[in-house]
């Protein structure tokens, strides 16, 4: 495989195409539009159809029948769109269709800024949308990453009947890095035979739906979606450790303040400080139990969440670390991304020398 | 070796374009690279910038804010971005229309008039080419056969003839930077308020 | 003088629209100065020639321009 | 004896939730019994709207969805997408087209996407209770309008069969009503004719039915067919607004 | 004052109107319709406004309009209602406006179904919208307390420039219970000098608005919006603690379940042993360092959580508690009340007792 | 010497942020001008756009409200309501207004909102880089629609101000243009008469411009009006589609 | 007989739209039964006049109604 | 003392107001009080139902699973809740349209011929009135005087006349309730398949 220099988000829809996604639903929102851009130029050309929606309500709502006829599906947009979303991403959840989402997040709140920020996590982690559902939230840090991401996204999708999110700051999208394409593993997925595409007089009719009007129906269909979410968080967690055997200090950060992380660990290097870093992956599922061991670990004497927002994924470490260890936020809102010396000094800060 | 390069000039200028043939060039070359644009409305007729990093190291942050080699295209960047260039660091000017010098003298500055050596070889929008030779002269990143076979792919069929012109662009890029004249600032072009 | 066309240079942004609706054709756009912005801005080559009609600051997406005119003469 | 007139094989066999009276249950069997008898049932896919006929998904005997409140038209756009040689309609109430989903219909229609609209309009939100939608004639009381629909408060009623003629995607945009055998008949016809055009990749097709909502109108079933005819129609003229066959209006 | 039975919903409305909202922009969802019905009925006689909006997004963004003008004005939903009005929520904090949204909780995902519950949490505390913004969450368990809660939440919203929501499952709205109408304290609160109403020419243009195109300033707007937050932090915390010295277990729960809980300490007491309960009532803030400390009492060895939900709440208790103790959940979905025995059998479980 | 004409009062001293020669900037005066002239900036509250005139709300000289994209007409309704002797404006491009804020238009329409909406169609999304708008001319290339918009695929560009005219709370709607000197007077007093009607209490308001976007069609500003005159107005004819006060429209 | 209609009693509602589209106007509400839905049924009063002509099953919400003719006589 | 009662019967038979008038009579009796309609679309023609708590104690849950006291106006609400009332809990049936006796052993069944009463004093809308007599009679949880004064805030003007209606429909229901013999179940009423 050789490299090619690729710009995160054209490299993102490449990716879903090989993936075999032929159907893509989309707005325009910077920072993301080279997805729908490059959709629109290239879908058609592998046989499939990209639509340009008249909003991001009608989009994700058009995955929402796309992926019930049993269509690899996709759509794409950044903060406010995703907003929008909600309603329908909930739908998608309760009827169980699988389908990917990608989030190229922008500063908020409300219109915001389009420059890169983290602040949709509780939204992507949590569900903005209403009711008991859960996405499987993947969160690149490269664009290698975002591609492989967005291969597994589509099987993982398949397998749970689960919409997948792809949550990446702005930076992610608009940069490029040398990306080498990865042949997507065969996993056998089932069959889609709740899809809707038509009875051809052979069986009952399938119906798409996420009503459940008795509340007892309603209640067995929720837990039936929580043993499903327990699956997930049995099998589907990822996250990558780096973490020295002596890491006074342990940085938890995803996207690219894990990129700045990893430079405050070098400068902290110089002070005599050893520092280490666990970057979930799937927010959700979260690594709640490897982060908690890491956490636990005799050297580490405080932790810091590094994150391009005010105190959102410093939820999810605060719940895992559970006491442990003293959690601090090093947090940046609006489009500004820390610097490594802003990090390094949070780490200072929380081990008392600053 | 890391090489934090801003280059930031007009829309339409080439920037974006500089920016990514020497990331690609410098991934071709074995580096870690990375490319980052600005973007937004500031777009508009404004400033255009974009960041590369050219790495044997893994790359931690794509964005520049200290850049270790600054190309400035046209006035409003040298102002916004000259003072940011880190000691020792090296700023390349587009002299044909920044009509300043650069003041700090702890940096190396290389005024490369782009547009009246582009215009010598009969073509204005090769302008950035001659800058991208400039660079590269003096920071060695690429090999004059890796940007021809990058232009190769890029221009074919009845384009192939640009292949020659862009590479004698490069080159003459490069002479000037090798001249040591062309580290003291002349004003020899027109500007007006 | 009957009337006389002020340009604000430095907030022309060069895109020649006051051009099309002169009915003089006495606009021209500058192309030996460059503005802050990087434009050349346009400028009126032939005063006296000038009838006021303010077309030109009317189609002015800028507001760039101010006319006057000699009310005497009106 | 032969059978002259039966339960149509449209229609699954659950007995319907409606109020007693209620004409959603008319143009369900006009539905059923259109794309059974052009044979299209068993490869069309249904989109049920949120409002009272919020359970068609389990009346209709074919693949159906249940849309969000009033995105059925951006749900059948991605099935029909997906399964351009598949019938597929959505079947919405006032509320739901002509209200929240005001945006997605009338773009269906711009992109001329090859599905049918069956627009049941009742002047009322049913299923939540009364309240005013937008085809709520001036003056008509809803429990958001206790005092009726007032004009210089509200505006009036939106005509959504000459909006869609008015767009150039559209093929097909007609207003019936099933109140009476020869309204009927002529609903039947008309729902047909958009299937078939729909079949024959003419465009978008819509069918406004004027339909009845004894419960919220504070009425008995009798009384409100009564006052479809004497009063609704005033508001909601019946005919053809488009037809690309004919190329010509009402 | 003389008691009076009154309807939930019908309450919430008579109490806005009390409070001086003037403006009301809706759109119906079961089960929440009294209160616009009773707004259509009674807010022209107070020489208010009333009016259905087309959808959920125009009512969320009249209320943008309405409050940006300096109204005081309402508007409620319910969970998928919602859910569509999170990209105007997230407007109206951006552009610091205040005004008192309710969401009467209906059972999800999707459509979901009409009966009560609690699943949107998350979205209410943490943000279903994009950015870092937060709301003012006030949760009532009697239809008395939803009244109060109202009444303060207009002053509360105007006191911060922030939107206010009463989160209450969907028996608060539906069921009748007594009500004592209370009088307003006039609190002191700041004039609206940045409302639009016109220059009248003697000033310069107000500006409603959320874009920070500068990340500098984004950043800048966001510090500013932090700051706030940590006011609201620190002075508007709500709970209530039922707590015997001698509590064994600890129930955390709001809205309905609170009640529940209730109960369930009764059947408890029968069982020898002792139950206490910890109400939240401000959702957010949420009461963290008092939660923490009522856990952190000798004689509790468990905290159990009643949600209608399958584990939003619990992550709060889980942030609060930090480890302290032991915290179980007791979740419903889908419209399902949990019974007293339930929530008492959880207790047992936690306490290792069954 | 007496000044003829200098930037209006109605306009800030801010230099905008458009592109050279982009015909939002000329609108813009338009809208401003008449709010003085008339005497009505003082208690003006206007409602800008997502768009490229996302920043009007620093241009325009009155109190101004950034709306979400497309739910302008919303957040006019709500400051109207309750300020309803001030005047109200919205100023929306073709993507917030016909595309996502399609309901939001119509409704406000249906209400007869009393407010004035400027609709600045130029056939394209401007501030996100040239993506296809609902009114994107059928070939026309946009960056979404990059073999040219495709009719059997997207249908039809949206007509606006014909739709409008339908609706029966809209008291005016006009199509106008600004590219040259007699298009821009009757597009200056179809303004002004849109505000004067709604000071009149007649109902909404509405005037459509067709405005050049130079940046995303890959011309020239001249060549981009000379665009508007040959090719656009084809499409989208000018003209009255309707007037409450002569009670007929063109 | 030319023709007989069955009525499925339990699933009538009692809504007399039947009724208002018999030409021959022998169907009426049975209001000596109430179903187990809690409605009076519709039933035909006198067969014999029936001319199959299936109105009131067309007209039917609820799908209650079959109609059947004899086909010699058609 | 605690009463859970439920309510339920076809829509339209008044099920709603009875829980009302009893919840509110009871607040002003000066008891805790709650009343809970369920709603739904299941109210389209189907069975609808309200729950009344009345304690001397803080209400818990206003949602009554297990009936104290159930009130079933027609058949399928007999089906449906009787066999949730609580042992030695009290059922009161709507003998006129309810087609089955109460099985149950374990409870106290009162018959109460709702309709024929109401026929009785001209008035059929007053059925529920009769019914909540009866049940007045056996829990004693309202004074006449309240009931007054509660129907003469609800009827007045033109329609004052109709609170000794109403009084007297609660005493032929409190009377009806007097007699043993409404304990046993006779099939007096038409009712067919
Ligand atoms: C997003 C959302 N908003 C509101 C509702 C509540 N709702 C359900 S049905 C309905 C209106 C239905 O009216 P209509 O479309 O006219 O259908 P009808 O019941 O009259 O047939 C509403 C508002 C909902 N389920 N989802
Ligand atoms: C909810 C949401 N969706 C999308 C966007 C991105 N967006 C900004 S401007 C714009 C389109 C603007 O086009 P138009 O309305 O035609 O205005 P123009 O720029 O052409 O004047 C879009 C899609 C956004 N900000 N918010
Ligand atoms: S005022 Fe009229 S004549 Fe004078 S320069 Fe302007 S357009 Fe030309
Ligand atoms: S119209 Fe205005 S901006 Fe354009 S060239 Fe003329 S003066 Fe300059
Ligand atoms: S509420 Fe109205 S529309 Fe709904 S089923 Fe009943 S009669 Fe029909
Ligand atoms: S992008 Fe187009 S619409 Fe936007 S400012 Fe530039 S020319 Fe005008
Ligand atoms: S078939 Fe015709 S004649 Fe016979 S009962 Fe029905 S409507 Fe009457
Ligand atoms: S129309 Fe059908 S449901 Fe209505 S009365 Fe006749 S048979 Fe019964
Ligand atoms: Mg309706
Ligand atoms: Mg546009």
């Amino acid at each position: 495989m050789s490299k090619e220099l690729w710009k995160g988000n054209e490299a993102i829809a490449e990716a879903a195409i090989r993936a075999g996604c032929r159907y893509f639903f989309g707005y325009p929102i910077t920072p993301q539009n080279e997805i729908p851009e490059y959709m629109s130029l290239h879908l058609p050309e592998a046989g499939g159809v990209f639509l340009q929606a008249e909003s991001e309500v009608a989009a994700i709502n058009m995955v929402y029948g796309a992926a019930g006829s049993g269509a690899r599906v996709m759509t794409s947009s950044s903060s406010p769109g995703i907003s929008l979303k909600q309603e329908g991403i909930s739908y998608l959840a309760g009827a169980e269709l699988p389908c990917v989402i990608v989030n190229i997040m922008r500063g908020g709140p409300g219109l915001g800024t389009i420059q890169p920020a983290q602040g949709d996590y509780f939204q992507a982690t949590r569900g903005g949308g209403n009711g008991d559902y859960r996405l499987i939230v993947l969160a690149p840090s490269t664009i290698q990453e975002a591609c492989d991401h967005v291969r597994d996204a589509f099987d993982i999708a398949d397998r749970y009947r689960n919409p997948v999110m792809i949550l990446a700051d702005g930076m992610i999208g608009q940069m490029m890095e040398a990306v080498e394409w990865q042949p997507s593993e065969s996993r056998t997925l089932p069959e889609k035979t709740w899809a809707t595409v038509g009875t051809g007089g052979t069986r009952k009719p399938n119906i798409i739906n996420s009503l459940f009007i008795d509340p007892n129906e309603s209640e067995r269909h929720n837990a039936h979606l929580n043993e499903k979410y327990d699956v997930m968080r049995a099998e589907e967690v990822r996250y990558e450790a780096t973490i020295p055997d002596d890491a006074d200090v342990l940085f938890v950060a995803y996207g690219t303040p894990a990129r700045l992380a990893k430079a405050a660990i070098r400068l902290l290097a110089k002070e005599g400080i050893t520092g280490g870093l666990f970057r979930p992956i799937s927010l959700w599922p979260f690594p709640e139990k490897p982060l908690n061991e890491a956490a636990s670990a005799a050297s580490v004497k405080a932790v810091v969440t590094v994150e391009m927002s005010l105190g959102q994924l410093v939820d999810d470490v605060k719940i895992a670390v559970n006491g442990v260890k003293p959690v601090s936020l090093c947090g940046k809102a609006g489009g500004i991304v820390p610097t490594p010396r802003e990090v390094a000094d949070a780490a200072l800060a929380a081990l008392g020398r600053k | 070796m890391t090489h934090d390069i801003l280059i930031s000039g007009f829309g339409g200028q080439g920037v974006m374009a500089i920016g990514k043939t020497l990331a690609e060039g410098g991934m071709k070359e074995g580096y870690e690279v990375s490319w980052l644009p600005s973007y937004g409305p500031e777009m508009r007729g404004g400033t255009a910038n974009c960041s590369v990093v050219i790495s044997d190291d893994m790359i931690i942050s794509p964005i520049v804010l200290e850049p270790t080699l600054l190309i400035a295209m046209n006035t409003p960047s040298l102002v916004k971005f000259g003072p940011n260039v880190i000691p020792e660091g090296k700023v390349f000017v587009n002299s044909s229309i920044v009509d300043m010098a650069v003041e700090r003298t702890d940096v190396s500055a290389y005024y490369v008039p782009t547009m009246e050596i582009a215009q010598k070889l009969g073509n204005p929008r090769v302008a950035n080419m001659v800058m991208l030779g400039a660079v590269n002269h003096v920071t060695g990143l690429l090999r004059e056969e890796t940007v021809r076979e990058m232009l190769s792919q890029l221009f074919t069929g009845p384009k192939a003839n640009l292949v020659e012109l862009n590479l004698e662009a490069l080159r003459m890029g490069a002479a000037c930077a090798a001249n040591d004249a062309c580290m003291i600032w002349s004003n020899t072009h027109e500007y007006h308020d | 003088m009957a009337s006389r066309v002020t340009f604000s240079q430095d907030r022309c942004k060069g895109c020649g629209l006051c051009i099309t609706v002169c009915p003089k054709h006495i606009i021209f756009l500058d192309k030996t100065k460059t503005n802050k912005r990087g434009y050349h801005p346009a400028t009126v080559v032939e005063m006296a020639a000038c009838i006021g009609c303010a077309n030109c600051a009317r189609m002015c997406p800028d507001s760039v321009i101010m006319v006057e005119r000699n009310i005497e003469e009106d | 004896m032969a059978i002259v007139y039966q339960k149509s094989k449209g229609l699954t066999d659950l007995e319907m939730h409606y109020c007693p009276g209620c004409t959603h249950g008319v143009i369900h069997k006009l539905v059923a019994e259109a794309l059974v008898d052009l044979n299209l049932l068993e490869h069309t896919i249904g989109v049920a709207p949120v409002g009272c006929s919020v359970f068609a998904y389990n009346y209709f005997n074919c693949d159906m969805h249940e849309a969000a409140h009033g995105r059925a038209p951006a749900v059948a756009t991605g099935i029909k997408r997906v399964l351009p040689q598949n019938t597929v309609f959505t079947y919405q109430g006032d509320g739901d087209l002509a209200a929240i989903g005001t945006a997605e219909i009338i773009h269906a229609a711009m992109r001329g996407e090859h599905f049918t609209t069956i627009f049941v309009n009742n002047a009322i939100y049913g299923m939540t209770g009364g309240q005013m939608a937008p085809t709520t004639l001036v003056g008509q009381k809803a429990t958001t309008a206790p005092h009726g629909r007032d004009r210089a408060h509200y505006g009036q009623p939106l005509h959504m069969a000459e909006i869609m003629a008015t767009i150039g995607g559209a093929a097909y945009s007609t207003r019936v009503t099933v109140v009476d055998m020869p309204h009927m008949m002529k609903a039947r016809t008309a729902i047909r004719k958009a299937f078939q055009m729909q079949m024959e990749g003419k465009g978008f097709t819509f069918v406004e039915v004027l339909s009845t909502c004894p419960t919220n109108w504070g009425m008995t079933p009798v009384e409100a067919l009564g006052w479809v005819k004497d009063t609704m129609i005033n508001e909601f003229p019946l005919g053809v607004f488009k037809d690309a066959d004919s190329k010509e209006g009402s």
